[in-house]
């Protein structure tokens, strides 16, 4: 029986919800001018995100009979989520107009993304994760596709969408899997079901693996990354960016909370639990090998992101790898997925600032001579590439750190070594377009960047953050430090 | 009256004279001749008055304690090790520093009228205060390191001043490799400070003659000793530098490479005797290269054509003689020898500097002659040093070379071979001397006619210290060593042999006389001089073609194999791998869905097969 | 004499069913076959469900069925919509002619 | 403690610099950073003037300045800033540095002034900041952050080949220090292990390794070694350094060969040897051979060079060479004679790129291809670089002699072999550095440069001539008066 004092703990998902409502009535009713959409979204994350970040509960709480937990994260994950969104329709406001895709369905379909993003990332039973997983998938193929009478945007719709739906299918399987071994879709009484089994558990192994690999996939590791690269370059410069941070964010979430889904403590799951690092391991090390080796061979620059996400999800595994042996170092996690979904949506919003030529407006070359047309920009560019390759002083720096520090303390030292050398590799690829934009002059032909106040704007707000955190990251971690990993 | 006087005034006269020189190049104008080098000379005259002085007050002494130190500061101070920069006068060290000092202050006043037609006579003495400054302190220096920096500032000084005229590379190359050479000798001086901190635990002189040690050490720190002496003091293997730096100005090549300079390794060699006596192999070799090198040089100074190059044989030549009496222990000897020589020494040069002067640049010997009437004093005062170094008595080389001669025979270190050696080197001294005297100032004049009727005696400034050498180069033996400086005196009681001895070489000598004037004083044309001597037997090539030519090789070999090879390649192909690697793990990426969804699935089942196989067995 | 349905031949037919659907995914050209190719997968998946809550005697599975195909539904009309929009564009519903992205 | 805020204003005072010269007319940038770097050099001496002749009897007993504030206590990362008798001669190098860096007149004042001498600060703010600090985060933040000016500068003001050489620059350099932050990362953990709360202080973490057994510890000792000896560079680690310093504009090379290397030295004094002694006296043998080497090679790459630039970028491998013999002889005696001699290289090396540029100046003045005879031209000028190529070849009476002297003195005892090995140096960089100034100054001079002469570049200016006396007097007196070098030894 579902109480109001359950709903009341709702509200922010409550509010996106009604503003979802009304922007598509909106949008019905107004339907051939697009300002008011824009408009009712902007209010609608904004009320979220100030219900979100006014409230933050100290306890934590199942409702809907387990269905979901609402906790810190969660709170804190939807408002990152609605900021995030707030930041990218101010910052790319301009680029959709130009690129025409400023239509009204535009923002309700962000909006639901979103919704479905937050409730993912709270979700505690397995079929409720794949209705929240497909509430933020189903958006986002379609946004994919946008560009209406761009064929690569369709391509990389269609793709994304079969490979989507297929690993869908694949996750449902696991989960029905392991529903067939626990007789529960509950996480929770799936853990406790975990401390005191007896019996065969290859059903439940099969089970756990197909699940997580459909979260490896999401969150694009190797070998499950195919689908990024494309989609990334196909998808409008806006929605990529969204889907580097926002579904990236979710679905790493998840994969944590999929991980820890059994008591890996216990002694009947230790051998297990070897293998699953085993797993991971091998996972995390070939996503920072394969991103970051590809990465340096990448002349677009929205690909190059896709490649260089990929390096990333090997160090977000690296840190994973970490809480496997003693959970507490979740937060190495949490820190990498704030603070790299902090300098992507800066970096993404900046390339939707470039004035393509012909077709191509997203190519390392029209970064060249940067420092001689715009050089506010190109100062921004080197801010974010720097704390990409993690430079001091950058909020680049700290998500490595911990990330490292998280897997040595597991007594992972040559991974944390292989991590180094990918990082150094990758290094390498985020200092040719700065050497790009100070070291050649213009040619004529490259790219105009320019971008609506608003626009600027945004860029700086992100760069200080990275420069602030990445000077002072305290706040950040204390707070973060406090988020467990439930069960 | 402080010992620091004595280094002070020559260092006041670098400064001033250095520094006045610089403003004045600064704004284009020349500092005279004069003024420049009346300030360096009274310079150089104070500190020979201090010489002076500090001498009558060690002879005061008792003569066990003659001693004078004075601390100006703590040098270097770090792990056990403690320099203070001490000057320290002993009855050696005193009789370099007269000689320094002395024969310094007469070749600066020589200078002033040898060089009053130069561009920047003001430079050129700044040099040469700088280069006494520096010699001063290798033989008052108390300490090793103190010593080495007197050895290398002189060093340094003879460089720049074989260098002087810069505008020529020929001239710059000879600075450039009495430099490398010297550096050379100064790595084995380095080396044996470590030594002898390591195994003696001091580099103080005085307490390194207390120091107790086995005779290996002795040995080794001996030869490095004695290996960086032949490098200052020209011997064999090092003593190519010594003829080329007759590029220099001849006042130069009178006190650096005749006078002072080159006798500082006969000096170290004295220091350390202590040390050095305690191990009979390094008296061996000493002796053997210093013979040696007093035989080939002779030798070689017999077939040049040049009068400086002559001389500058010679004096390598003579040097050998020093170095043997090292050798054989007879060190009173040696040092008797060294202020001799450089009373002779300096005056030969002088005077064929005054000769060269008179004859505008002109050095050729075969292209002189019959210039006796012409330069009076110039010749009578040559003909003087002729006679000291040839050994006739009563001259001042005689007495000191005899000594030499007879110690390499009687004394315990001394055998027939060294004898014999030194008296045939003795006898081409003669020769290849009187061989320079007949062709320069007796027969009939070969100067072309153009400088023929130019020729005039040289300035004031130029023959009065001609004249005071020629008169120490006469009387400068007649008081034996001036002071007892230790070493072990053979059988010297032994008279009769020592009467035969000298009369032995005294006949010699007048028999190569006679020999080289019937020989070159009918002398009308250029005699062919045997090309293998005249080109100082080629050693020098051979180096040139060895060791710098070597050195040259390694470094092309060493950045063909390795830097470019190795070094660079490796970081060529690293950064080309990456590349590589990255450009294959893209060929996965074909752009088909279904290819994608396929890869997974096969990943999962190489998963799958590998858990299956090698992961811990479940359950 | 009939013979009883065992729930595990239930769970055969359902992997079996998954297969077919997954191996069509990757095998077949026609970008709608793969749609319906995605929808026989899910239909797998229900079957297990159905399987599996038969076997706990849960309700569970039964009702998880109705949501997944609720969003069976929902998915294939977006597939739908972009198969149209790619066709608008390139003529063609063949996946072999959509290999523009690569590299 | 009183001290507490005048050790920040080593790092405030930079850092405003970098800041304040966005405001300062582009004309005015020269005299800015100028006056700027005099006012960083003069808090410098102040402070280590402080330290070296300590009154307090606390201060006296340690010689040492430190100041620790809370950073970010999940790293234990804590701005401990410690000035004591190693550091501070490293940080009064580094003001010295700049201020000869920041003097040479170029296209660096002509485009983008403003960011030239911005970037300039900042990198003396990292530099000061790496010195001085006593935690390894702190050290490892500040090691990162002196790429950054560099990059960009030589990015921005470099010559050809620029792009391909600071890649290797960086990569090299990168590689190095993140293998270092791996190994700090694994102290730290194992300090977590030991006492449950993190701590990255350097005493904290030799308290850490004192207890471990050497071998756990070799590979942590490799990851430091490999960033230091990146840095210095060392033997077979030099293959960044000819590109760079060749392409990079004159005050980066300052910077590069005066004070960044020093960066590894002091890398090697400060962390290294109080982390991991044990472990390094097993590889001693293979230290000391690898420095001796890399004098040797050096020296015959500059032999074999062409090009003034080059044979002073090889000249500076072999010297810094020699340092690092002082430094892998272990002991206290051999740090403290290899500290002087790095500051006595710092001033040599960069005087002599100074004055190289000056020359390059009046070169391109003359419009002449080849040099000659310019020691006629420019006596003053050249009388200056002589003391220079004196005090290179390390003749007695120099800085460089006492360092040179001391180092390979206390390193005998260690391996005679080696030492004697490196000591060959001496005659080989007597013949390198002899033909380098004699091709220059020596020779006939160039007629067109005689002609020329009355509109040609003038000697000396009043500036650079002050400039370059005080250097000579530094050099000299000190080569005499060493012993405060070597005070706290």
């Amino acid at each position: 029986m579902v109480s109001f004092d359950q709903l009341s703990v709702m509200m922010p998902w409550l509010v996106l919800s009604v503003g979802i409502l009304v922007t598509m009535m909106v949008s019905v009713i107004r339907v051939n001018t697009k300002r008011p959409a824009q408009i009712f979204a902007l209010l609608t994350l904004a009320a979220t995100f100030f219900c979100a970040i006014t409230n933050i509960p100290t306890s934590s709480e199942i409702i809907f009979h387990g269905a979901m937990e609402i906790s810190a994260l969660s709170y804190l994950s939807i408002a990152l989520l609605s900021g995030l969104g707030i930041f990218f329709i101010l910052g790319t406001s301009r680029y959709l107009t130009k690129e025409e895709i400023h239509l009204s369905d535009y923002y309700h379909l962000l909006l639901i993304l979103i919704l479905g993003a937050s409730v993912l990332m709270s979700a505690k039973d397995l079929i409720v994760m794949f209705i929240a997983l497909e509430v933020m998938s189903l958006p986002a193929y379609t946004l994919t596709g946008f560009r209406r009478n761009d064929p690569k945007s369709n391509e990389a719709a269609i793709k994304y969408y079969i490979l989507g739906g297929a690993l869908g299918a694949i996750f449902l399987m696991g989960s029905s899997f392991i529903f067939g071994a626990t007789g529960t879709t509950q996480l929770a009484s799936i853990y406790t079901w975990s401390q005191n089994v007896q019996g065969d558990l290859t059903l439940f192994y099969v089970g756990h693996v197909l699940v997580m690999i459909a979260f490896l996939f999401k969150v694009a590791a190797v070998p499950f990354h195919f689908w990024k690269p494309d989609v990334y370059e196909g998808a409008p410069t806006s929605v990529t960016g969204i889907m580097a941070t926002m579904i990236t964010a979710a679905a790493f979430v998840v994969l944590a909370r999929l991980i820890h889904l059994v008591d890996l403590g216990n002694t009947e799951w230790l051998a297990y639990a070897e293998n699953l690092k085993r797993l991971i391991r091998l996972v995390s090390a070939l996503s920072m090998i394969v991103g970051s080796a590809i990465l340096i061979t990448q002349t677009n620059l929205k690909r190059m992101l896709a490649y260089s996400s990929i390096s990333h999800t090997g160090y977000v595994l690296l840190g994973l790898l970490g809480t496997l042996s003693n959970p507490d170092q979740i937060y190495s996690v949490w820190i990498y997925i704030f603070g790299y979904s902090l300098m992507t949506s800066g970096l993404f919003v900046l390339i939707s600032q470039s004035e393509p030529r012909a077709d191509q407006g997203t190519e390392l070359i029209d970064l060249t001579g940067m420092l001689k047309r715009n050089p506010i920009n190109t100062f921004f560019w080197s801010i974010f590439f720097f704390s990409m390759a993690g430079m001091p002083f950058t909020i680049g720096f700290f998500t490595k750190y911990f990330v490292f520090m998280s897997s040595m303390s597991a007594g992972e030292a040559v991974y944390v070594v292989i991590a180094g050398l990918c990082a150094v590799v990758s290094a390498y690829a985020y200092l040719r377009p700065v050497g790009l934009m100070v070291m050649r002059d213009a040619d004529p032909s490259a790219a105009e960047w320019r971008a609506s106040p608003v626009g600027h704007s945004m860029v700086f707000i992100s760069a200080a953050f990275v420069i602030v955190w990445g000077v002072m990251p305290n706040a950040i971690i204390q707070f973060l430090k406090g988020i467990p990993l439930q069960h | 009256m402080t010992l620091s006087l004595m280094i002070l005034f020559p260092l006041l006269g670098f400064l001033i004279n250095g520094i006045s020189h610089l403003i004045a190049a600064r704004n284009g104008k020349r500092v005279s001749s004069e003024v420049s080098g009346w300030i360096a000379t009274l310079a150089m005259i104070a500190s020979f008055v201090v010489a002076v002085y500090f001498y009558f007050g060690l002879k005061a002494m008792p003569e066990d304690s003659r001693m004078i130190e004075q601390t100006l500061f703590q040098w270097l101070k770090l792990g056990g090790l403690s320099i203070p920069f001490m000057l320290r006068l002993d009855s050696l060290s005193v009789v370099f520093a007269l000689v320094i000092t002395g024969v310094g202050s007469l070749i600066h006043l020589y200078s002033i009228g040898y060089m009053n037609h130069d561009e920047t006579p003001a430079k050129f003495f700044s040099y040469l205060n700088f280069f006494c400054f520096m010699m001063l302190n290798l033989v008052l220096g108390a300490t090793l390191p103190h010593v080495f920096l007197g050895w290398e500032g002189v060093g340094l000084a003879s460089y720049l001043l074989i260098g002087y005229w810069y505008a020529d590379p020929e001239k710059v190359s000879a600075g450039q490799k009495a430099f490398i050479m010297n550096r050379i000798g100064d790595l084995a001086f380095l080396i044996a400070m470590f030594v002898a901190f390591k195994h003696f635990g001091t580099l103080d002189l005085v307490d390194l003659q207390k120091a107790n040690f086995s005779p290996e050490i002795a040995t080794v720190f001996g030869l490095l000793i004695f290996f960086a002496c032949t490098g200052k003091s020209a011997q064999i293997p090092l003593f190519t530098w010594l003829p080329d730096a007759m590029a220099g100005p001849t006042p130069v090549s009178a006190l650096i490479h005749a006078a002072t300079m080159v006798t500082s390794g006969v000096y170290l060699l004295s220091r350390l005797q202590h040390i050095i006596s305690a191990s009979n192999t390094v008296m061996m070799i000493i002796a053997i290269v210093g013979a040696a090198t007093a035989f080939i040089s002779a030798l070689i100074a017999c077939a040049q054509s040049d009068i400086k190059k002559v001389l500058a044989y010679s004096t390598v030549s003579q040097l050998g003689f020093m170095i043997l009496g090292c050798g054989v222990g007879a060190f009173d000897a040696a040092v008797f020898h060294v202020m001799t020589h450089a009373f002779f020494k300096a005056l030969l040069f002088l005077g064929a500097g005054s000769v060269i002067h008179a004859l505008h640049e002109e050095q050729n010997i075969f292209k002189m002659g019959g210039l006796r009437a012409k330069l009076p004093i110039t010749s009578l005062t040559f003909i003087v040093a002729w006679a000291a170094i040839s050994g006739f008595p009563p001259f001042s080389g005689f007495f000191s070379k005899d000594e030499i001669i007879f110690q390499s025979l009687v004394s315990d270190h001394g055998n027939g071979m060294l004898f014999a050696t030194a008296v045939a080197a003795a006898f081409l001294t003669a020769f290849y001397m009187t061989r320079l005297v007949v062709l320069v100032f007796f027969g009939q004049s070969r100067v072309e006619a153009a400088v023929e009727k130019k020729i005039h005696e040289s300035p004031k400034t130029m023959t009065i210290p001609l004249m005071v050498l020629a008169v120490l180069a006469f009387v400068g033996g007649w008081f034996g060593a001036p002071v007892h400086v230790g070493g072990l005196e053979g059988a010297s009681d032994n008279h009769s042999l020592e009467i035969g001895v000298m009369v032995g070489s005294v006949v010699l000598a007048l028999l190569a006389a006679w020999i080289a004037y019937r020989k070159y004083a009918p002398l009308k044309t250029e005699e062919k001089a045997n090309r293998f001597l005249s080109s100082g037997m080629g050693i020098d090539s051979f180096y040139d073609r060895v060791i710098a030519g070597g050195t040259r090789g390694l470094a092309q070999g060493i950045y063909r194999f390795f830097e470019e090879f190795v070094v660079q390649r490796i970081l060529r192909w690293t950064s080309a791998a990456v590349d590589l690697s990255g450009n294959m793990l893209k060929v996965v990426q074909i752009g088909s869905a279904q290819a994608y969804l396929m890869m997974i699935l096969i990943a999962v089942c190489i998963f799958a097969i590998w858990f299956l196989k090698w992961g811990t067995s479940l359950g | 004499m009939t013979m009883a349905v065992e729930p595990w031949m239930m769970l055969v037919v359902a992997v079996v069913v998954f297969s077919i659907g997954l191996m069509g995914v990757i095998l077949r050209k026609n970008l709608l076959v793969m749609l319906m190719c995605i929808e026989l997968m899910l239909n797998g998946v229900n079957l297990s469900f159905v399987a599996f809550s038969r076997i706990h005697h849960l309700i569970d599975g039964d009702v998880t069925v109705l949501f997944v195909m609720a969003v069976a539904g929902a998915e294939s009309a977006v597939g739908l919509g972009l198969v149209i929009a790619l066709f608008r564009t390139l003529r063609t519903v063949d996946s072999d002619q959509i290999q523009m992205l690569r590299d | 403690m009183e001290n507490i805020d005048t050790l920040s204003v080593l790092l405030t005072v930079p850092f405003a610099g970098a800041l304040l010269s966005w405001v300062i007319p582009r004309g005015l940038q020269r005299l800015y950073a100028i006056f700027g770097s005099c006012v960083v050099l003069a808090l410098t001496i102040y402070e280590t003037a402080s330290v070296l002749f300590a009154t307090t009897a606390s201060q006296a007993s340690s010689l040492a300045l430190e100041q620790k504030l809370p950073w970010v206590p999940e790293l234990g990362l804590s701005l401990h800033l410690r000035l004591d008798s190693v550091s501070c001669w490293f940080v009064a190098l580094n003001a010295v540095v700049a201020l000869l860096a920041f003097s040479l007149r170029g296209s660096w004042y002509r485009k983008n002034p403003r960011l030239f001498t911005s970037l300039g600060f900042f990198l003396v703010f990292a530099l000061n900041s790496a010195f001085l600090s006593a935690n390894l985060i702190l050290f490892y933040l500040a090691y990162e952050a002196v790429y950054v000016p560099i990059i960009l500068m030589v990015g921005i003001w470099g010559y050809r080949a620029k792009a391909t050489s600071v890649y290797r620059f960086f990569l090299m350099s990168f590689l190095g220090s993140v293998m270092m932050l791996v190994s700090i990362i694994y102290l730290i953990s194992l300090y977590h292990a030991q006492t449950g709360q993190y701590s990255s202080s350097l005493f904290d973490l030799i308290q850490v390794t004192s207890t471990q057994s050497p071998e756990s510890l070799r590979w942590c000792f490799w990851g430091f070694f490999l960033a230091f000896a990146v840095k210095v560079p060392l033997f077979p680690f030099h293959g960044w350094l000819k590109e760079v310093y060749v392409n990079a504009p004159m005050p980066v090379t300052i910077w590069l060969s005066a004070i960044l290397s020093k960066l590894g030295v002091f890398g090697f004094i400060r962390f290294v040897g109080p982390l991991f002694s044990e472990v390094a006296q097993r590889d001693q043998g293979l230290l000391l051979a690898l420095a001796a080497i890399s004098v040797i090679y050096a020296a015959l790459l500059a032999i074999r060079s062409n090009g003034p630039k080059t044979l002073l970028a090889y000249s500076s491998i072999s010297h810094l060479g020699f340092v690092m013999v002082g430094v892998f002889a272990l002991s206290p005696s051999g740090n403290a004679a290899a500290i002087l001699l790095s500051v006595g290289h710092g001033l040599v090396s960069s005087m002599l790129f100074f004055l190289l540029h000056l020359i390059e100046e009046r070169k391109e003045a003359l419009s002449l291809d080849t040099y000659h005879g310019f020691a006629k031209l420019y006596p003053t000028l050249f009388a200056a670089f002589f003391v220079g190529v004196l005090a290179s070849v390390s003749l007695p009476g120099t800085l460089n002699f006492a360092g040179e002297f001391l180092v390979l003195l206390h390193a005998y005892p260690a391996s005679a072999f080696c030492t004697i090995l490196a000591s060959f140096g001496v005659i080989l960089g007597a013949v390198y550095m002899l033909k380098f100034y004699q091709r220059i100054g020596f020779g006939k001079e160039n007629p067109s440069a005689v002609t020329t002469n009355g509109t040609a570049m003038k000697d000396l200016s009043g500036y650079d001539l002050l400039i370059l006396l005080a250097l000579v007097l530094v050099l000299i007196y000190f080569g005499f008066q060493p012993a405060i070098f070597l005070k706290g030894n």
